[in-house]
């Protein structure tokens, strides 16, 4: 394993602290219990919080800011966090208005946020909670654990963030964040696995021809392994499930491209543009999009694809003032 | 030895080097069909443990060890087994509240109520591929022993035993639980590494008693 | 290899053809020749311009738009453009006020720049050349090819950018980025080699437990190929090398900890963070960083550092509005 | 042979041939001590040259076919050997300019004048370690011929056996140019890819006068 750090014991602690300290003007990060909050909470605002297992960045914490996430909750890599700095951020992020949690669909996550939900409650703050699964990886039946929550996730931050800075109550959040989740669809691709530091070994081994389809945010393995093709086609593929899955053909959309940790910009644009081209062979409308590294699985090589459908509504919500440590735009 | 709060005391430390031993096999039982995280999870967890039970109140008993492990598993591990130990344990603890020894009785009802609690914040049930299998093998085999009237000590090695064997049989299972559910027929040949630490507890629950 | 894309020959082409897609708000990519400009110029200021390999993304491309660069010549992976594009780029950066060109310092950027300006100036342009090579690994002498231009480049087209657009004339943009490139030191270090697309190999190998200090971001070699350390060593030994080079020992400063591509950010936060820990020992004061991939070197796996000594002129121009594709605020 | 344009035309279609197979080698020389890119950058520009030979005017001069062959280098090559090369073919165009059929001593400014157009652009000197050193030994080896009166097909081969001396010469030098001078004693050792380039291009020169 080659890594930049330190001990795979502090790898958290001090990535939190380079982060805190490169963005100073924009986060607070706490510790005992450890979480992130923005430097100035809008007062009266319903609190946006999430959280999850480390690993992922700039997920969650790089988007802690004016215009989406009032705070989020770190967990170790690839494990959710515990419920004590889950409700320490719901705390801070109640400003009178209750807090709506923003949760990806994975046992600990949902577990966990619904226990410090049940803490937040029996101190008087009013909670809602989505779960965001939008990974068409895995199948959404009786007999999994459901859709996992993957890249669409940042869509739905920014554009709930944007509601809740406008001043929307927690129900209409709630309802919102219900109905984007229900809009937004994704997929993953692996061209390399990922090293936990912890144990020092990749999550799983590929066969230089050897690409993991469907593969999740942990590592966790996907649809199917299949052989490595040109990315046009891997894009097709991904593009296919993602509209074999999504409800309304998606004709005004936005577009994420993201990429897993270790694959650079140019190859993530290869993508893009064959997603583009396709979109638009089908009549679809590409109204926003995003290409980079957003929602990371540690030095995973790969891509997911995520579009979410929107309307004049979402896109001003998207277009909206944001200012946190990974995006950015309008202040 | 008598199920009293010393073997409490007894069964979390034993677990905890047990874990500690082991997480290395956990992790890539996790990492074979899960995200790796699991042998580092209940190390962290049990180690938060085993540091809370050093200085144990003397009028304390087995409930309130219980409910300690609980409560430093729910803000230690994290994860989907964090909550979910966290849970059984702290059923576990009201199964034998204002009890200082605990008869074979007591120990069904303290596995049965532990299992409970999985099985609802879980939403799994057995054969599901999840540490479900081990609880709820145990349970089966804890309660053959006491409708036997075996004492606590017999229960409790019936439990072990039987975890061990719900562990192994979720070898042949599709996961419809967790992170392996995703994998579909690819999990199958794999053991569930939740399962394979709850035979590890059971295992540790019964050596402390034996001691 | 395996990488993200169709064939090695189009690469270049089809991230490109992605960027245009995805930054049509920002900017227009032109072909044959192909370069990059800004959507809408800003009449009457100088244009500035830069160029050089592709495979660095997002350099130079990603830093065309309001306030930093007017237009960019992206070659072919690890190579200079021809001085084609460099001139086409030039004529449309021309709005009456002449053009400015930041070059790396690389035989070939040099050379192929110094023709294009040669011909600029036979159809009237003004054009004025600043060569930025902030490299310390390399010994500036008469026996090499002088210092490389790395990553402290992206510090200095903000600062010249933002310059540009307030209104400077051609002549004081020209001092302006020759002092620049005096106070800005870099050096970098490489943990996995990049595999160019045409070789499908590896620039370089590595023994596990070794690394390269001092890397170029061609994969050309660095000073010295040592021991993997821990990641607060690693960044200790770049710090040093900075700071023993760096003219004044840089009480005010930006840091610049940059990705070569393939390093996830938790990793590039947790070099940061000794980065702060010992500048701050030293009594220096970090007035603003940044922290990700922005001079990558195909899917090179490392870090570079950067340092550049500031005042409250530069500061407040590297705080001006920039709109571009991987560098964005105040608008 | 005479060297006419025809000859001229062979020269560039031969190096065009003899380059494309040799752009892997190249390419590994480049990695070595550079960037890698040498092989491709040389065969991107002499595929545009020899498209832009397919149809030379019939009353064309050496001169001409040398200085399309500088104009195509220069805007399709990139990188150093761009430039580098193209203003050797248009310094050496220059210098036989006029000239429909040339001689010995045509051969010999031709190859003089590439050399300086070489050293002046990029700064070099023989023992830099660039391809400086395979022209210089080709200029060397001319000038010797030319001055023992041999024919232009004896000055070329001279000008190809003394380029690959000079190229098989870098192998042991320190680098002070290009990318290779980052290398310090790292690059002993090595051949310089620029003046293994230089070798094959004006092995070509000579082989399209034998044939
Ligand atoms: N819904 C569930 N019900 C019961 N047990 C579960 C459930 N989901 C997961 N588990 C158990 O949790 C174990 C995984 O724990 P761990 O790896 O620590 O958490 P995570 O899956 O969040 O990484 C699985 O092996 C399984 O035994
Ligand atoms: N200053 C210079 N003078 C003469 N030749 C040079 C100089 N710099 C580089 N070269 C030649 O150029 C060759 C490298 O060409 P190439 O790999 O195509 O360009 P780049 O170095 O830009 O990648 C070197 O091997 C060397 O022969
Ligand atoms: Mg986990
Ligand atoms: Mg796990
Ligand atoms: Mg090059
Ligand atoms: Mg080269």
């Amino acid at each position: 394993m080659k890594k930049l750090l330190n001990d795979p014991r502090r790898f958290v602690a001090d990535a939190l602290a380079g982060f805190a300290e490169a963005h100073a003007d924009i986060v607070r990060v706490q510790s005992s219990p450890v979480f992130v909050t923005r430097l100035r909470m809008s007062a009266g605002k319903v609190g946006v919080v999430s959280g999850g297992g480390s690993g992922h960045e700039p997920l969650h914490v790089g988007f802690v800011g004016h215009g989406m996430l009032d705070a989020a909750a770190p967990g170790e890599i690839f494990t959710s966090p515990t419920p004590d700095p889950i409700l320490a951020a719901t705390r801070e992020a109640h400003q009178g208005a209750g807090v709506l949690y923003l949760v990806k669909n994975y046992t600990g996550d949902v577990l966990n946020f619904e226990t410090a939900a049940e803490l937040a409650a029996m101190e008087g703050i009013a909670v809602r909670t989505v779960v965001i699964d939008d990974d068409v990886a895995v199948q959404n039946s009786e007999f999994t654990a459901g859709r996992r929550g993957v890249a669409g996730t940042v869509l739905i931050e920014k554009i709930v963030g944007a509601a809740a800075e406008r001043g929307d109550g927690l129900d209409a959040l709630a309802d919102l964040a219900t109905r984007l989740t229900a809009s937004v669809r994704s997929i993953g691709v692996a061209i390399g696995a990922p090293t936990v530091p912890h144990s020092g070994k990749q999550s799983f081994e590929l066969a230089p021809d050897e690409i993991e389809f469907g593969i999740g945010i942990h590592g966790e393995r996907g649809r199917a392994r299949v052989g490595m093709a040109p990315a046009d086609e891997l894009a097709d593929r991904a593009l296919e499930a993602v509209l074999d899955d999504i409800p309304r053909e998606g004709e005004r959309t936005i577009v994420l491209v993201n990429g897993m940790g270790a694959t650079p910009p140019a190859e993530l644009y290869v993508v893009y543009r064959r997603i583009a081209e396709r979109l638009r062979g089908i009549g679809a409308h590409i109204e926003r999009s995003l290409v980079g590294s957003y929602v990371t699985s540690l030095d995973m090589a790969g891509f997911s694809v995520s579009l979410l459908s929107v309307d004049d509504e979402l896109l001003s919500l998207w277009d909206a003032p944001v200012r946190t440590a990974a995006l950015r735009w309008g202040m | 030895m008598i199920l009293d709060t010393a073997w409490a005391v007894a069964w979390m430390t034993r677990a905890a080097s047990d874990i500690a031993e082991q997480a290395g096999e956990l992790g890539e039982l996790d990492r074979a069909i899960g995200d790796g995280d699991h042998g580092e999870n209940m190390n962290r967890g049990f180690t938060a443990v085993r540091a809370s039970l050093t200085d144990v109140a003397e009028d304390a008993l087995p409930a309130d060890v219980l409910k300690t492990t609980a409560m430093r598993l729910i803000s230690s591990v994290g994860g989907a087994a964090g909550p979910l130990y966290g849970t059984a344990f702290l059923r576990a603890a009201d199964a034998v509240s204002g009890r200082a020894h605990l008869d074979g009785d007591d120990v069904l009802a303290l596995l049965d109520a532990g299992l409970g609690g999985i099985e609802e914040r879980g939403k799994a049930s057995p054969g599901d591929k999840t540490m479900v299998d081990a609880w709820a093998a145990a349970v089966d085999a804890a309660r053959g022993a006491a409708e036997r009237d075996a004492d606590a000590l017999e229960v409790l090695r019936a439990a072990a035993r039987g975890a061990q064997h719900g562990a192994e049989s979720t070898d042949r299972l599709l996961a419809h639980k967790g992170r392996a559910s995703y994998l579909g027929e690819r999990a199958v040949g794999h053991r569930d590494p939740g399962a394979a630490s709850t035979a590890i507890l059971l295992r540790a629950a019964a050596q402390a008693a034996e001691a």
